[in-house]
């Protein structure tokens, strides 16, 4: 098979190219801070049983740790729960996010924390939050006809601020 | 009927088949007048610059223009061009023009089907609808006449398929020395793909979707339904691309006046598509709970080694086109690029499109970068990137494919090329400002599939310039992309008042390096279509056993939405009666004024 | 074996118009004939190594500015 | 390369390569605004940048004239 001697030199480099980005995207997961995927760590459960669930039932935040948080989201046509989630600067919190009627979407605007929301699925996830401020969060997965009105805020208050407890 | 003293065209030689293909192309043309259509009222809608339906129904236009355009419009076409490719480069009628016929009019009806019962979402007093986009995922529930359409379409092409393959062994059977042609090769490794992947949508559509549409099953599993789509949603891609490359490889080169670069390297390409397409499909779930990250590794790496085929595309065709500029006398390390015909659409409407290709690979990088796609996912980004992909390398080849492909098909010139020209140009033109603003949105958070980006709580920030301007530089790309969507079905409109003539036949010269440089093994496709069934057993066979054991291959539960809102806790009732108002509203208004 | 070659004209004689827009006529005239072995697609080549070279950098600003640059990383 | 039959200058490429050139300045703003940190404001740039491709077109037609007329 004849190849002709350009072609070899672009072969080489699409090659060189190929394992160029996979390597990055290695380096993100395991470099510091090591790039975390939604996985399967989350457990699973009746969308139609949420409001029974212990957490989900009443959907908000706590404090699990010396500065880390759980918050737990339930999005649901076209609202997320509980809105707004308020949690204190300079945290470590974890969202599980689950869904009690369709695939919705969750995603802090303007920042990597993302992820879809399945019926029957918890979506987890870990952030180190900073500084005080707002953010947006929309539904970025349609979810039905009002689904363009589906959206919440995430408030970082400053620690000395922050009450505790539930927002709602 | 005037003469001339050429060829003989594809319709002198075989006009039965000349005429399938030609109805293949008209159901695609009517799609993509409609579907066209639909786009431009989104492109106006969400950037708020015009209104003019009520934002609910805004997400019957979304599907109808996502199942009008990359169902109905991009396979019709193939199946129209596949016919012509295979007919032409076997050089034998089919072997049963019944069949041809039969799986043709399956297409149509599934097709008819599946999109009026979409349009009847715009009527609310018929109880009809199937607003779950083109991805349906459940538990979106769509009228069982939309899963059934879906199903008869798929059949058709399954048909197909095995048409072409018949067409093949007969083939065969009178020249077992001979290579297979190129442009057939292209044809039997596409279906191959093509029954592969639609394994994946066949199973979540009628042994989960249909059954539960029809009230036969309680519940089904979102999470499985939404990766045995996936499962078929990435390969798809592929099989809208691969007319493309058809052409690109097949005609292209003849058309710049040259002769294809490499015809064994075309084959490895091919073969590296139907191993490759469909082992990735996780990729589009990167962010999806209840898939371990270590098989969404799995999935991007072998979609980094898909990108292989298309950079080795990328090299082979442009240097089959500079061979074409060079026999025409161009000089240079780029001067070359000035001796093409860049008056002729269809030569000009390929290289753009081969041009925004290239632009579209690099957002399908990014997409594919498994931690990267937090960026971007489900943003406005997403079809930003597929609007260059499909919407561009395969619409825009498809557009200028007609426009070499016309004459052949029906004795008669087209009717303006110049205008056929101004149509390409302003194709590019208009999606280079829509697809920008829609990756520099994504990247702002902008998602992607909303009727109103616009919110109550907060406000984008934008790095540069203004949300508003890039909504105007998306809708003014709309509508520039409608207006040469029109300009093409006018000017083959047109051509039918064209007098038949005699003599436009072309003919395809044969490759620098041709199909006996290649081994013959890449001529094996039972060996072929194993690996990739292998490949997909090794990516999927885990995935789907860890999402079945977790969750049951019905679910844990649930209902299916549409349907009558029980509510089943009072706490919650009062904050989602809130919620609803606007919506259950809007909903009363639009049935009243109905009624009135 | 070419595939299926229909005719060896190729719509050459429909005049200037018809050459200038369509597809070219019939190689047998073209002013070089260039076979596989003495054609070096060099401005290919160029070509190619400009978009290899735009792929890397985009990339690199797009991972290492845009996404590690975006704040809220998700560690777990 | 005069006299080869197969060589055909038309306006076609200078139409092709004129649009081109035009979304190349047309992404130079989103260059500079993404890749650079420049906002240059669009309603500053985008009729500045037309005005300039209008020109480089205008110049590039009388070039032409003047060429066929020597050539």
């Amino acid at each position: 098979m004849h190849i002709h001697q350009y072609e070899k030199l672009w072969l080489g480099l699409s090659l060189l190219l190929i394992v160029g980005f996979v390597a990055t995207v290695t380096y993100g997961a395991v470099g510091t801070p090591a790039i975390s995927m939604i996985g399967d760590d989350g457990d699973t459960l009746n969308p139609n049983a949420i409001d029974d669930h212990p957490e989900f039932g009443d959907p908000g935040v706590e404090k699990v740790g010396e500065s880390e948080y759980a918050a737990y989201v339930v999005a649901r046509q076209f609202m997320f729960q509980p809105d707004p989630i308020v949690v204190p600067a300079n945290t470590t919190v974890t969202f599980y996010v689950t869904s009690a009627d369709v695939i919705h979407g969750f995603s802090v605007v303007g920042t990597n924390a993302n992820t879809m929301v399945i019926p029957g699925e918890v979506a987890e996830l870990t952030v180190e939050i900073n500084d005080p401020g707002e953010y947006g969060i929309v539904c970025h997965e349609y979810c039905g006809n009002g689904h363009h009105g589906m959206e919440g805020l995430l408030k970082v208050v400053p620690a000395d601020e922050y009450d505790g407890g539930d927002a709602e | 009927m005037s003469t001339g003293s050429g060829a003989a065209t594809f319709v002198d030689r075989y006009p039965e088949e000349a005429s399938i293909v030609r109805q293949a192309f008209f159901v695609a043309f009517v799609a993509f007048g409609l579907g066209a259509l639909f786009g431009v009222i989104q492109a106006l809608h969400r950037t708020d610059i015009l209104r003019f339906i009520p934002s609910t129904d805004y997400y019957t236009v979304l599907t109808a223009h996502g199942v009008l355009l990359v169902i109905v419009f991009t396979i019709f076409f193939l199946v129209g061009l596949f016919q012509w490719a295979i007919t032409r480069s076997f050089d034998r009628p089919v072997e049963d023009i019944r069949i041809t016929k039969a799986w043709l009019a399956l297409m149509s009806v599934g097709s008819v089907v599946t999109g009026v019962t979409i349009l009847l979402g715009f009527v609310d007093e018929v109880g009809i609808s199937a607003d779950v986009l083109f991805t349906f995922y459940a538990p979106l529930q769509a009228h069982p006449l939309f899963y059934a359409g879906l199903a008869v379409f798929l059949v058709g092409t399954w048909i197909a398929g095995a048409d072409w393959f018949r067409s093949w062994l007969a083939w065969n059977a009178e020249h077992p020395d001979d290579r297979i042609p190129l442009q057939a090769f292209v044809v039997l490794t596409t279906m191959l793909m093509w029954y592969i992947a639609t394994i994946g949508v066949a199973v979540a559509v009628l042994f989960f979707l249909l059954p539960w549409s029809l009230g036969l099953i309680e519940t089904v599993n979102p999470l499985l339904t939404r990766t045995l789509f996936w499962f078929f949603g990435h390969p798809v891609v592929y099989f809208w691309l691969m007319p493309a490359y058809l052409l690109w490889y097949t005609v292209l080169p003849k058309i710049a006046g040259g002769r294809l670069f490499s015809d064994p390297l075309a084959r490895v390409v091919f073969v590296l598509f139907l191993l490759l397409s469909t082992p990735v499909g996780i990729h589009h779930q990167y962010l999806d709970p209840g898939i371990a990250e270590s098989f969404k590794f799995i999935a991007m790496t072998n979609t980094m080694f898909l990108l292989l085929p298309s950079l080795l595309t990328a090299f082979t065709v442009v240097a089959s086109v500079e061979h074409g500029a060079r026999q025409r006398g161009g000089t240079g390390l780029f001067g070359w690029l000035r001796a093409l015909p860049w008056r002729d659409p269809a030569f000009t409407g390929m290289m753009l499109a081969g041009l925004m290709f290239a632009a579209g690979g690099f957002s399908g990088m990014i997409n594919a970068g498994m931690n990267i796609n937090y960026l971007v996912h489900n943003t406005l980004w997403v079809p930003g990137h597929f609007h260059l992909t499909v919407g561009t390398a395969v619409a825009l080849t498809m557009m200028a494919g007609t426009y070499w492909l016309w004459p052949q098909l029906t004795n008669r010139r087209l009717y303006s090329r110049p205008i056929g020209l101004l149509q390409v140009v302003v194709w590019f033109g208009g999606m280079a400002l829509m697809s920008n603003a829609m990756h520099v949105s994504g990247l702002y958070g902008i998602p992607r599939r909303t009727a109103e980006p616009q919110y109550q709580g907060f406000d984008f920030s934008t790095a540069f310039g203004s949300v508003a301007e890039l909504n105007v530089q998306l809708a003014i790309g709309g509508t520039l992309l409608f207006v040469s969507a029109l300009l093409f079905l006018a000017n083959l409109a047109f051509s039918w008042g064209n007098p038949t003539t005699s003599g436009l036949g072309q003919t395809l010269p044969p490759a620098l390096s041709g199909p006996d440089d290649s081994p013959r093994v890449l001529d094996n496709m039972r060996l072929w279509a194993a690996i990739a069934l292998v490949l997909v057993a090794l990516a999927y066979a885990l995935p789907l056993g860890a999402i079945v054991a977790d969750s049951g291959l019905f679910g844990p539960g649930g209902d299916a939405y549409p349907v009558t809102v029980v509510l089943n806790s009072v706490a919650v009732t009062a904050e989602r009666l809130t919620a609803s108002v606007g919506a259950t509203l809007a909903d009363v208004g639009g049935v009243l004024e109905v009624i009135r | 074996m070419n595939e299926g070659m229909v005719s060896a004209d190729d719509g050459a004689t429909h005049g200037d118009l018809e050459r200038s827009v369509s597809a070219p006529p019939d190689q047998a005239d073209v002013d070089r004939t260039l076979s596989h072995e003495e054609f070096d697609p060099k401005g290919t080549l160029a070509l190619i190594l400009v978009y290899f070279a735009i792929l890397v950098g985009m990339w690199v600003f797009m991972y290492f500015v845009e996404f590690l640059g975006n704040g809220l990383t998700v560690v777990g | 390369m005069t006299g080869n039959p197969l060589r055909i200058e038309t306006s076609g490429g200078v139409l092709v390569g004129f649009v081109v050139l035009a979304v190349v300045v047309f992404e130079l703003r989103t260059v500079l605004g993404m890749l650079f940190g420049i906002d240059v404001s669009g309603v500053v740039y985008f009729p500045v940048a037309l005005a300039v491709l209008v020109g480089l077109l205008v110049a590039e037609n009388a070039l032409r004239s003047v060429g066929s007329k020597e050539g």
